[in-house]
């Protein structure tokens, strides 16, 4: 299945989109996604947190690395999934 | 004396994005929408403190040179504004929470914290944090403390736009 | 790109003290009487950060019971004003001593501190800091900095009356 | 001779009075100065520096131990003398 992860800031710019898929197995971890996304996108490894300690927004909040995600499309019940790394306000 | 003096009220919290950047007339119109305002009278006089951090579009931005990426070698260019990019509606809820547990942390009477949402040019104000507290100390270190985190839980970016 | 523009002029200093209250009014006459505003727009658009700190008179201040002295146990009570008590002309030099020693060791674009003389009534502000820089970090060390090192090296002294 | 030290705040209010006077001899330094005021008025001791690090005002800027300090009055050429510690600006 997949997850579609938002992505912002520098990593939108390097990757020129604001969103990349990920294949996973089953209903992954944050930590399984955030492995997925070292794995199948060696160009947002400067923005990537390490799997074991990173977080990822699922549904708008921060969630730890054994919260679990739906995959699939958010119009068909999907988790919303987002990279929140390198932020800049202020 | 009354008991009811020395009762620490929770603090009062406001955290908002905003179009475009802050200037004063957007930034009373906030905190009146709110229903407050900030001042020594309407809290019982007992702030001795009060703090404002203005956060200003400089001139001058780090510049990535063409072909080494970000996080590469960096140069400074001249700027015409930056673009602000919000996740929608997190920024602002996270922004509020924030503010909440740094205004708890630290045992503040008022905190407010107002964001720019799109472009801020350069000399405009993109960020407005504004404290009340008893006293100094704990004001000055929930400002540090406000702004470090700031850039590590709130989901805003900016981009910037060269001359 | 000039190479003026990379150039760090000295900051901008002022210390002043004033008599009674520190009112917008007054602080807007100090600053103009030195020739200068602050903000952004008059220094090249380098100001990334603009900081205010506002001392003012708590309704609360310790209070020493009578027949323990001074360094004895405290308790509370309610204050009609504080009266800020200046060696002069000593206290101005210091402050403006202060002020260029803080504004050169962080790297500050300007700094203008404004302090009472006299009578302080509860709820008005005796105390006005404002710092402007280039960048949040050294701005709010600054600000911390010259807080504490105004506790030490300005002859200052507040003489509370009560209710 | 006498040198007469201006005192201020918590200070002033302890002993009833602006200024105390020590007797020195010759021409004392900040350190003897110090040491004077600690001997001949125990009431100010709460607010007075040690007499090795300490401290004095001298003509209106801070003067350290070894700095020697004119006595008598000030409209005889002596030197005017505070003792600073205890401030409450802010």
């Amino acid at each position: 299945m997949q997850v579609e992860v938002l992505i912002f800031g520098g990593a939108a710019l390097a990757a020129k989109t604001d969103r990349v898929t990920v294949e996973v197995s089953g209903a992954p971890s944050v930590r399984e996604v955030l492995a997925a996304l070292h794995a199948q996108h060696p160009a947002l490894k400067f923005a990537l947190p390490p799997p074991e300690t990173g977080r990822l927004a699922v549904n708008q909040a921060f969630a730890a690395g054994s919260h679990p995600i739906k995959p699939g499309p958010l119009d068909q019940g999907g988790d919303e999934v987002a990279l929140i790394t390198l932020v800049g306000g202020g | 004396m009354n008991a009811s003096d020395d009762a620490t009220p929770a603090p009062r919290v406001l955290a908002t994005i905003i179009d475009g950047p802050l200037t004063r007339e957007r930034e009373v119109d906030a905190l009146a929408s709110h229903g407050w305002t900030h001042g020594s009278a309407s809290r019982g006089c007992l702030i001795g403190a009060m703090l404002r951090f203005e956060g200003v579009v400089r001139r001058r931005e780090p510049y990535a040179r063409p072909g080494e990426g970000v996080g590469g070698a960096t140069d400074e260019r001249d700027l015409l504004a930056l673009d602000y990019n919000t996740y929608d509606p997190m920024a602002e809820r996270e922004l509020l929470a924030l503010a909440r547990s740094v205004a708890e942390r630290h045992g503040l009477i008022a905190l407010s914290a107002l964001h720019s949402r799109g472009r801020v040019h350069v000399g405009e104000l993109s960020f407005v944090l504004i404290v009340e507290s008893a006293h100094r100390a704990e004001g000055l270190a929930a400002m540090t403390d406000f702004i470090d985190r700031l850039k590590q839980d709130v989901p805003i970016w900016k981009r910037p736009v060269w001359r």
